[in-house]
């Protein structure tokens, strides 16, 4: 016989972000109202005043991580929970705050670090320095793919992510490709997820759901210099939110 | 299987090559659009036509009132219609959990819809469904009662666009169908081809009619030597040009998304938000996805190359040797979409000029 | 209008005991809670089923129990991975779904008066299992059984009681190999297939069925040949992804074949000319 | 809390961001109170050089996730105004529907769901108990309406997708825009309810301080364009906003601090309705009358009311430009650059935002500028916490605690932005 599984424990936490992502939750509406049933929320520095660290089940974590603060809260979280989930293109692939480690040179060292209290040298994501579970994506995260999620976890299901490419759901969505029209997409080479939703409205995908490791950057970096993208627009391009240090699809 | 067999009858078959006047009725161009409102209304039929959408790309949208103006008769669409028969994304079961058991749900949804504008590529297309989904080791269910409550008015095409190629599978000529659309000037000369007709037909609209079905349809450019096509990819499955075409892929699985006889599907199981209960969908895969093909001990089509190869090999040979018709039914839609130009027609022929072991 | 019933629909079944094997494989032993259904489902070894933990998923898993246990069938699942893993936290009074049988099995009506050499590596013994099961039966009818199996260590061993009461049957010569040997290990290590080479088997008048990992099953398909076995004389059960497991899905196709439907036993020759190296 | 006290609060929640508070008391005065933001830096200004204006907006969008829409908005002006485009009216007015539904949303969430809990004693919405579920559910649903519309809009509820510069990459179909009006009109009364219940809680309220307030005014109560307006009567155009800041660093905090003539001021609904209250639409201006509601006003609490009154307010003026709007679809208009600066200013949901971009002749940005709310407020939160505190002596510390963190509370700070736009110069000890 199956054990009652009783309600799973949750925080959220956000390092260095915009908290959308955490805001995106509420877009669930009723059934994040319904979701409490099954879901406690123990952390959550927007919803909750007191906010004592305990055991979790799964740790939803935003934001990237730009200095040793960050970095010491989330081994902290990684610590007392059970799974760490990565949520949102900051946490996940760097995104928007990483633009610096993008940054020429020249711009890069002028920039004011002692801002930061404790800077890093670079702005990371949070799988470079603890283990993460799994890695909700999107900038801001799809609630949808959410609240999956939190269901496969609360039943014991390890999602996985899937290797599979924009363009699919694109085509689903029965959108015309814009690389046919000579706009540059990243759409082949990031994360599905979004429902295409940028090309959806005809705007070309700019890979916040982060580069797929199947991609093939040397073909599509090829087009679209057919398309006559100059050298520093590919890389604005393929650096808006894949800015880890590690990984940033061949920038 | 309510599909009328008389299509496939030889004696029929004969008749309907052979004969230049066939039987049929005429339809005024002005009547069209009046005719497919009958049909929804009347006759109490959902009607599944080719439109240009909101983004303005071409595909088969439900009538109504917002799209009828947006009806698209130039050309094939550039989505064909296949979800109606395999949709993106269709629940399987619901599975609900009593006591210590489960009770099990059957989806069973499905209603009586026309699908008009269908060309003749996607008539045949449908038949190449039909041989996997209909009769190979049984059939499936979901495929078949929506197989079973659609009929399907054809629609001739009278010019082929530029990556069309299907008179190299001589999918050129519709088969399978119920009505077909001969093009003629104002109007339609409308052939019948199955015995479900008689719910088509409208007596307002359809005018007995002396004229012919001749065919004006332009000769498709592209062209693709489809004998022994089979045989020579089964030969050529190291030839070089694999590794070729594959460093252009994108692996954005496009082609067999918009192909209109791709099928392969994955099923996955998801629990109802807060209960035990749940259910089993099936969605688009993709031999393109290395996803496709994951095990415990690995992955077997890892490298692009072996993946595009499946793509064309399924399409020009595999099926064929399944089944006696190829796969692919010549309607471009797969060269139309790829980002990376990569063409079956142009890897094939390349074969063709330059095979290994051509001794 | 006429509704067909699905071919995808799970029948019901209890769980009605679980032994554990190894630290990663379970046996589970089933039930289908329709007795009619119980009573009609026949199957040759080497087919497999579709079994369903609602939630999760479903998965082709080899039966592994004898055709002639009629009230019940076993599985021995190894957790791998979502769905397996799942399966392993199940109990005794659990309800799974099951699908089939399915597949083409292993021809033995062919094998009558002849030797049989059973090779199996890690978890495929599960459907080799099902044939030994089936041959020692009615082991008159056939003429000298052997039995190589490899696991990775000694813990890891399957099935280790069925192995030591045919290791004491006449005519049945078992030979079992691990990879890493621990101290009190008595017998054979290294791979299993080094002992093709090592032991005396007729060639004339003998098959072998193999099922395990694709990787021992060409090395092992390369020896056997070289020891003089024809294609025809060889039969391996391969896995592929599978989701539906009547040749719709469309995810273990390899060339002409689907393994659901055409396999998941082949014979040497239809081996021969399909392509399992892909790359 | 004794008259010697010295405090200080961690991390203070129910506010979107990070930040701390520090007092010191003696002898019933307040020597030191410093309000810390302590984010760390994600030097937005720098992002921006080397990227195109095209990018601009959708970088800037993700300064914060309770404002996105406005930093987008605001970005695209800068910019349009740099290259000298002028956006279509139907552009125009589809992004002030975007704005007014930013303002609904944000409002929503931050009275029901961080400010409501102060109000009725309990620690989070999470710990309402049945009864109170339904302001739960109010909240969700005034943001749904704002959302639905949002996502109608711009695809995507946070971080739209097609606000571009230049207009629209889709515009939204005419059916689905009619859909949001009706999701509009039936939040109506609720928006009423919630001025009712906003205004009960601030009714005893007799802590005031005058100061200066600074909001956009012009035709209509303007959210996306008009003159900067100070209560002191100074009046200038949008371009001059900079030169009448005084930007300056305090050492406790990662954010600057500001003033505007030398003097410290507040922006935010409060300000808002101090300066534009006349131009509230006319049930707005009737639900303040019925509710007791005095403007101008000088009590920060009272900046809770008047986010509610404008949730009417937006409520309102969307219906009525929803009415007037029949989409004809445009296409993106492709603007070519030229150098040029251009500034930005439009009003958040907490108050004057300023973002400013000189663009070069390759379009890429050469330099950017970007002022938020939450940095002009900074100051008056301090100066108002020094008069406040006092009045709190012999309280239980808790309760003294709780009353000072619903005044900061009142003001809606949001952190996220407030940290990322400055040059801190440490004091390197
Ligand atoms: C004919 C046949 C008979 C079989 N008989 C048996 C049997 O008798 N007993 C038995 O135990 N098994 C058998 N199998 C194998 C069994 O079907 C699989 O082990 C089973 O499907 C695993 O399902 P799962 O959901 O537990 O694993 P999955 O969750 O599907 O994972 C399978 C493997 O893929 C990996 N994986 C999946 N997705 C990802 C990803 N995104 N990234 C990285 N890795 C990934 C996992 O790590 C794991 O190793 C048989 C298979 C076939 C085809
Ligand atoms: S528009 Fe972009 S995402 Fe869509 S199919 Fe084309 S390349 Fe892929
Ligand atoms: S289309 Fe691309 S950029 Fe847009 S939401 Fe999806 S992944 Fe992100
Ligand atoms: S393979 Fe390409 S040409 Fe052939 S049917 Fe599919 S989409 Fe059309």
């Amino acid at each position: 016989m199956k054990k009652n599984i009783g309600k799973t424990r949750i925080g959220f936490f956000s390092l260095s972000c915009c908290e959308g992502c955490e805001l995106a939750v509420l877009e669930l509406n009723r059934d994040f109202v319904n979701a409490l049933g099954f879901v406690e929320i123990l952390e959550s520095r927007i919803l909750r005043e007191k906010n004592p660290e305990q055991e979790l089940g799964i740790a939803f974590v935003e934001g990237s991580i730009v200095g040793k603060d960050d970095l010491e809260k989330i081994q902290k979280i990684r610590q007392r929970s059970k799974f760490l989930v990565a949520m949102g293109a900051c946490a996940t692939i760097a995104g928007i705050p990483g633009i610096r480690n993008s940054l020429p040179e020249k711009t890069k060292s002028a920039l004011p670090l002692h801002a930061v209290k404790k800077p890093l040298a670079a702005v990371h994501r949070l799988s470079d320095f603890v283990k993460v579970d799994f890695e909700l994506q999107g900038c801001a995260i799809n609630e949808k793919e959410f609240l999956k999620i939190l269901v496969q976890l609360h039943h014991g299901f390890f999602p996985r992510l899937e290797e599979v490419p924009v363009c699919k759901e694109c085509k689903e969505k029965e959108n015309p490709c814009l690389l046919l029209k000579g706009i540059a997409c990243l759409g082949p080479v990031t994360y599905a997820g979004c429902d295409a939703l940028c090309p959806g409205v005809k705007a070309q995908c700019i890979g916040c759901r982060g580069f797929t490791k199947d991609a093939n950057f040397a073909s599509l970096k090829s087009m679209f210099k057919e398309f006559g993208l100059k050298g520093n627009e590919i890389k604005n391009l393929f650096t808006y939110f894949n800015n880890n240090p590690f990984e940033k699809g061949g920038f | 299987m309510n599909i009328f067999q008389a299509s496939n009858c030889p004696a029929w078959k004969f008749l309907n090559d052979f004969c230049v006047i066939v039987l049929g009725y005429f339809l005024k161009k002005k009547n069209l659009l009046p005719y497919l409102e009958f049909l929804q209304e009347e006759n109490g039929l959902q009607a599944i036509v080719p439109v240009v959408n909101s983004n303005g790309a071409t595909c088969f949208e439900e009538l109504s009132k917002e799209n009828s103006e947006n009806l698209f008769l130039d050309s094939k669409a550039f989505f064909s219609a296949k979800k109606f028969f395999l949709p993106n994304r269709e629940r399987e079961f619901l599975f609900e959990k009593k006591a210590a058991s489960f009770e099990i749900h059957e989806t069973i949804k499905h209603r009586h819809k026309v699908l008009f504008g269908l060309r003749s590529c996607d008539l045949h297309a449908l038949n190449a469904l039909d041989k996997v989904f209909l009769d190979f080791y049984g059939y499936d269910s979901l495929y078949r009662n929506k197989r079973n409550t659609v009929l399907t008015i054809g629609l001739e095409c009278l010019k082929p666009e530029k990556n069309c190629f299907c008179e190299s599978f001589g999918t050129s000529k519709p088969d399978f169908f119920d009505l077909f659309f001969w093009e003629k000037k104002d109007g339609f000369f409308v052939e019948i081809g199955s015995p479900e007709w008689e719910k088509l037909y409208c007596k307002k609209f359809f005018e007995k009619t002396r004229e012919n079905r001749n065919s004006q349809k332009e000769n498709c450019s592209l062209k693709l030597e489809t004998k022994n096509i089979a045989e020579l990819l089964e030969k050529n499955f190291e030839n070089p040009v694999w590794e070729k075409e594959s460093e252009k892929c994108l692996s954005c699985s496009s082609c067999t998304q918009i192909c209109p006889t791709c099928y392969c599907f994955a099923i996955e199981d998801f629990f109802i938000p807060g209960t035990e209960d749940s259910e089993r969908y099936r969605e688009w895969d993709s031999c393109q996805l290395q996803q496709f093909t994951r095990i415990n001990a690995g992955i077997f089509r890892q490298s692009r190359k072996s993946r595009l190869r499946q793509f064309v090999m399924h399409k020009l040979s595999f099926f064929r040797q399944q089944h006696n018709v190829h796969l692919c039914v010549g309607c471009g839609r797969c060269i139309d979409a790829c980002p990376a130009k990569i063409s079956l027609v142009e890897i094939a022929s390349q074969i063709q000029k330059n095979p290994i072991g051509a001794d | 209008m006429h509704q067909f019933e699905s071919p995808l629909k799970p029948e019901l079944a209890e769980i009605i005991r679980v032994k554990e094997e190894t630290p990663f494989l379970k046996t589970f032993t089933v039930r289908f809670l329709d007795k009619k259904k119980q009573k009609q489902f026949s199957f040759i070894p080497g087919k497999f089923v579709m079994a369903s933990v609602f939630g999760f998923g479903e998965m082709p898993i080899s039966i592994s129990s004898s055709p002639y246990q009629k009230d019940s069938l076993q599985l021995t699942v190894n957790a791998v991975g979502n769905i397996s893993r799942q399966m392993h936290l199940l109990g005794k009074g659990s309800v799974v779904g099951l699908r089939g049988p399915f597949g083409r099995g292993y021809p033995i009506q062919k094998f009558r008066k002849k030797n049989i050499i059973f090779f199996s590596g890690g978890c495929g013994m599960a459907s080799m299992r099902s044939a030994v099961y089936a041959v020692n039966a009615k082991k008159e009818l056939f003429g000298k059984l052997f039995l190589f199996h490899g696991c990775k260590s000694p813990q890891e061993l399957l099935f280790a009681e069925d192995i030591a009461k045919w290791e004491k049957e006449q005519n049945f010569n078992v030979f079992v190999s691990v990879d890493k040997p621990t101290p009190d290990w008595k017998g054979n290590s290294g791979f299993v297939t080094d002992l093709i080479d090592k032991v005396d088997f007729p060639v004339e008048n003998t098959f072998v069925l193999m099922c395990g990992p694709q990787a021992m099953m060409n090395i092992a398909i390369e020896k056997f040949r070289k020891h003089g076995f024809k294609p025809e004389q060889i039969f391996a059960s391969l896995e592929r992804l599978m989701h539906c497991g009547i040749g719709k899905c469309g995810h273990c196709n390899i060339g002409k074949e689907y393994v659901c439907v055409h396999g998941p036993v082949f014979s040497g020759s239809e081996l021969e000319k399909m392509h399992l190296r892909e790359g | 809390m004794h008259s010697d006290e010295h405090f200080s609060l961690e991390n203070i929640t129910k506010i979107e961001g990070h930040a701390s508070l520090e007092v010191q008391l003696k002898s019933g005065i307040v020597e030191k109170c410093e309000f810390r933001i302590q984010e760390n830096h994600r030097f937005f200004e720098d992002l921006a050089i080397g990227k195109s204006f095209e990018e601009i907006p959708l970088i800037m969008s993700r300064i914060c996730g309770f404002c996105c829409s406005s930093h987008l908005n605001t970005a695209i002006e800068a910019c349009e105004k740099a290259l000298g485009f002028e956006a279509s009216e139907q552009t125009l007015l589809l992004r002030e529907l975007a704005i007014n539904m930013e303002f609904l949303k944000s409002h929503a969430l931050h009275l029901y769901l961080l400010v409501l809990p102060d109000f009725l004693g309990k620690e989070s919405v999470l710990n309402f108990d049945k009864k109170e579920h339904q302001y739960i559910h109010d909240a969700l649903d005034f943001k749904k309406t704002a959302t639905d519309t949002l996502n109608v809009l711009g695809a995507r509820a946070y971080h739209t997708v097609n606000f571009r510069v230049g207009g629209f990459s889709k515009f939204p179909e005419q059916g689905q825009l009619d859909s949001c009006m009706k999701g509009l009109e039936k939040m109506r009364s609720k928006a009423f309810q919630a001025i009712e219940l906003f205004s009960k809680f601030v009714s005893g309220q007799i802590f005031e301080r005058k100061t200066n307030y600074v909001g956009l005014v012009g035709q209509g109560y303007c959210l996306l364009c008009g003159s900067i307006q100070c209560s002191d009567g100074t009046v200038i155009p949008e371009e001059n906003f900079l030169s009448h800041l005084e930007e300056f660093v305090v050492p406790y905090s990662s954010a600057k601090s500001a003033k505007f003539d030398g003097k410290e001021f507040v922006v935010g609904a409060l300000a808002r309705i101090n300066l534009n209250g006349k131009e509230l639409c006319s049930d707005a201006k009737k639900a303040i009358k019925d509710s007791n509601l005095k403007f101008p006003n000088f009590s920060p609490f009272y900046n809770n009311p008047s986010q509610a009154v404008e949730m009417l307010q937006t409520i309102d003026s969307s219906i009525k430009i929803l009415n007037e709007i029949k989409i004809r679809q445009e296409p993106l208009q492709k603007i070519s650059p030229r150098e040029k600066t251009g500034t930005g200013v439009t009003e958040a949901p907490r108050g004057v935002l300023y973002h400013s971009y000189s663009i070069g002749s390759d379009g890429l940005i050469k330099k950017s500028r970007i002022v938020v709310p939450t940095q002009q407020n900074s100051k008056s939160i301090e100066s108002d916490l020094r008069d406040f505190i006092p009045s709190l002596l012999g309280l239980q510390k808790e309760k003294a605690g709780l009353e000072i963190e619903k005044l900061i509370r009142a003001y809606d700070p949001c952190i996220s932005c407030a940290t990322h736009f400055l040059k801190v110069k440490w004091r390197k000890s």
